[in-house]
């Protein structure tokens, strides 16, 4: 039985074996369904010359922000990346390298990884800064560019529900990365806000199989507002 | 006058048709939601997993993980799906999304468009945007058509980084509805009192200018 | 309103448009979750000289077997086309042409075409017949072959619930091939067992959201059993 | 005395692990289930889209919908989750999956294997053989060591047309399990009460034989 129990004790041992220079692929977007914890257990594990492939990288303070503090990360692969003035700051004193990366090849890539597909074809970016280098290919009277997957030494994900399994269900818009990053992690670590028993989570509607899992914690979640919009009642 | 952002989002939204999947950029395309044509129905996709998007929470509704592409609170309408960031690409790469509308800095003769990067000045990233004009047939930047400086921002060649390659064909400024074909752009409609002269001195690559132009209607 | 509302009234337009000669993206593994009853109206239609993109071609007399039996078909890509008489028949008289393709290289296939990938690298079939003249390369060490998407005129998928928008919800593993053959059709028509009322289905557990589908039917659905296997209660 | 289809299955069940995710092929692979030792819990994952395969449903519990990969009538046990084909082979192509086993008509010493097609005979097609000896890292080959007419089936190279090349490095059959490494076959173990002679004899492929080959235990 203990075989598929994934859930472990504490953070500590969520993120045990994460070592310097070793690539994590980060769920979430903006600060929408970010593994929080996770992340501020990285910081407080102090682990350098990190490469983060994450659709953006929080805002200062929050998010994956906070390990630009202690200058933690080397590079950054995201889509977006401009919520952060300690970001701007490292970049342009040449203390942090980015490889923007559009956000649809970015989820592709991630998907890829974990798919074992090492490259595919898309149209996006060809002709653009992004193109340069790649191989260029016609289908159909049409180029394209190819572009490789990406894997991580570890993946970090938020969910909602999760049974021991590992069986994961995303909350709304908190779903984003999150499902593509669990597939490319060769360790794939997971907090959530509940547990449930399993057989309570439809097997149909889990949005990821526990065999992407490996290990899998209980947090209580901060759930920062990037911009609250509001209208009128 | 040249076009209030409000202006150009109604003329934007003449281009709606009814049952449209659209997607809608940051800015002026945003305010396109709120001037689609009584008795139609189109539904807004947010690319960080949401088709079906619906108007900002009240106060109450408000949720965390319930955002947009923007990372504005929002909600979703009675029909929405919510998906992964995959999904929601294969949805736009694969050119399921009807229209798209987007904003940009510069767009050139040959439907090259520049939108997000200035080197040296600012180097946010592409997000989603490189995605939208590959994947999308029908698109429309909406922009001013000069900088404030007066400097054309419908250019011979793009100056700065490109977007996307060969993929606009419908521009809307605050001056004019232009298309783009043939390495040319083709005046369509002026901005209400706004005159064909002032429109070819502001454009500084080659506008075909027919013989009538009529104003825009909205 | 109107314009969301992708009910059609009768199997006849459902299937309208189709012609002598198109490509048809059929879901469905076996007899499980297969458009029974669009497949009928096709045989009733009498189209001819079809390309069908499907895993299998049901069994003599029943699924995409009737296709067979007034020689519709003019090819098949599927994986395992063992369980029909007619179709090796036609097969070894050479009035029916087949293209084997690996199941998993089908089912990337249909997704890379509903998402705008027109090809992709795998592992899947190096080495192999399925191999032979398609462009190898080498990514950390190892060797795969390209493969190009698969996009169809129509696609035929059979789904449990939908709403009127096309929102699509499967039973069980009637899901197979149906939400990679729904991206992937110019015109994607679906039958169902049931149409629910819209905000019926939870936003987050919709298979296949309603921009993937043109056209809706309810349907009534034999569901044949291929290989009833059972245990002592 | 040959090993049973029984036998064999139990030999192969020996390689499971607890908390495997295994895939298993049809005929005797289908067998290792009845064989998980005590304690263990694996989970079988059916390349349709199911992973937690269960027992066949008894009468009462028979739905058209929910089969397994062979086309029967089977149940989830709890934990089970049900996906897509494209979902199920990312996993399988992913490498996710622990373990699979499969027959095979041939094999050889290059670790090539034939098992989805005869010309002229039998051309049913791959399924998703070729799938699942590309994406796993751990195949174990179960078959007889040779036909009916005993002809071998460990070649020194593949006639038939391949389902996958290079990839199979464990073999068990009804005289014994051999592993396959630098271009040989290995004997590790003999069938109780069969002799090195005989598994020599009909290994057509080369066969490294050690000393001392300890009978299987299962």
């Amino acid at each position: 039985m203990s075989g598929f129990d994934k859930v472990v004790g504490s953070y500590e041992e969520a993120m045990a074996g994460l070592e310097d220079g070793m690539t994590i692929i980060a769920g979430g977007f903006g600060l929408c369904g970010i593994p929080e914890n996770l992340i501020n257990e990285i910081k407080h594990k102090g682990t350098r010359e990190l490469t983060i492939v994450s659709n953006n990288c929080g805002v200062d303070g929050f998010g994956l922000g906070v390990l630009l503090e202690d200058r933690q990360i080397k590079k950054m692969v995201s889509s977006y990346v401009g919520e952060n003035k300690l970001f701007e700051e490292q970049l342009l004193a040449g203390d942090l390298e980015v490889e923007l990366t559009p956000q649809g090849t970015l989820a592709e890539k991630m998907r890829a990884g974990g798919a074992g597909i090492p490259a595919f074809y898309t149209a996006t970016g060809y002709g653009t800064e992004v193109g340069k280098g790649k191989d260029v290919k016609e289908f159909n009277g049409r180029k394209y560019i190819l572009e490789e997957s990406i894997t991580g030494d570890f993946a970090i994900v938020k969910a909602w529900k999760a049974d021991r399994y590992g069986n994961l269900v995303f909350r709304h818009t908190a779903q984003n990365f999150n499902p593509m990053a669990a597939t490319a992690g060769k360790i794939t670590v997971v907090e959530v806000e509940e547990i449930v028993e399993p057989g309570e989570l439809e097997p149909t509607q889990i949005h990821t199989p526990g065999i992407y899992v490996n290990r899998l914690i209980k947090g209580t979640f901060e759930k920062r507002i990037e911009q609250r919009t509001v209208r009128e009642a | 006058m040249s076009l209030s952002r409000e202006q150009l989002a109604m003329r934007v939204a003449r281009e709606l048709q009814d049952g449209y999947y659209v997607n809608l950029g940051i800015g002026i395309p945003t305010l396109v939601a709120n001037y689609v044509p009584e008795g139609m129905e189109v539904m807004l996709q947010s690319e960080n997993g949401l088709l079906g998007m619906g108007p900002f929470p009240t106060d109450d509704q408000v949720d965390a993980d319930m955002i947009n592409a923007g990372k504005q609170t929002v909600t979703a309408i009675t029909g929405a799906s919510i998906f992964s960031s995959a999904e929601s690409f294969a949805m736009i790469r694969g050119g399921h999304v009807d229209l798209t509308v987007l904003g940009a800095f510069e767009v050139d003769v040959q439907g090259n468009i520049a939108s997000y990067m200035i080197p040296g000045k600012l180097i946010k990233g592409m997000g989603g945007a490189m995605d939208l004009v590959a994947g999308a047939d029908n698109i429309i930047v909406t922009m001013t058509h000069a900088s404030k400086h007066g400097e054309s921002k419908l250019l011979p060649q793009c100056t700065l980084p490109l977007t996307g390659a060969g993929c606009i064909k419908k521009v809307v400024t605050d001056l004019a509805y232009v298309e783009i074909a043939d390495g040319k752009f083709w005046l369509k409609e002026r901005a209400p009192g706004i005159s064909v002269d002032e429109i070819v001195q502001k454009t500084a690559g080659e506008l075909v200018v027919p013989e009538v132009v009529p104003e825009m209607e909205f």
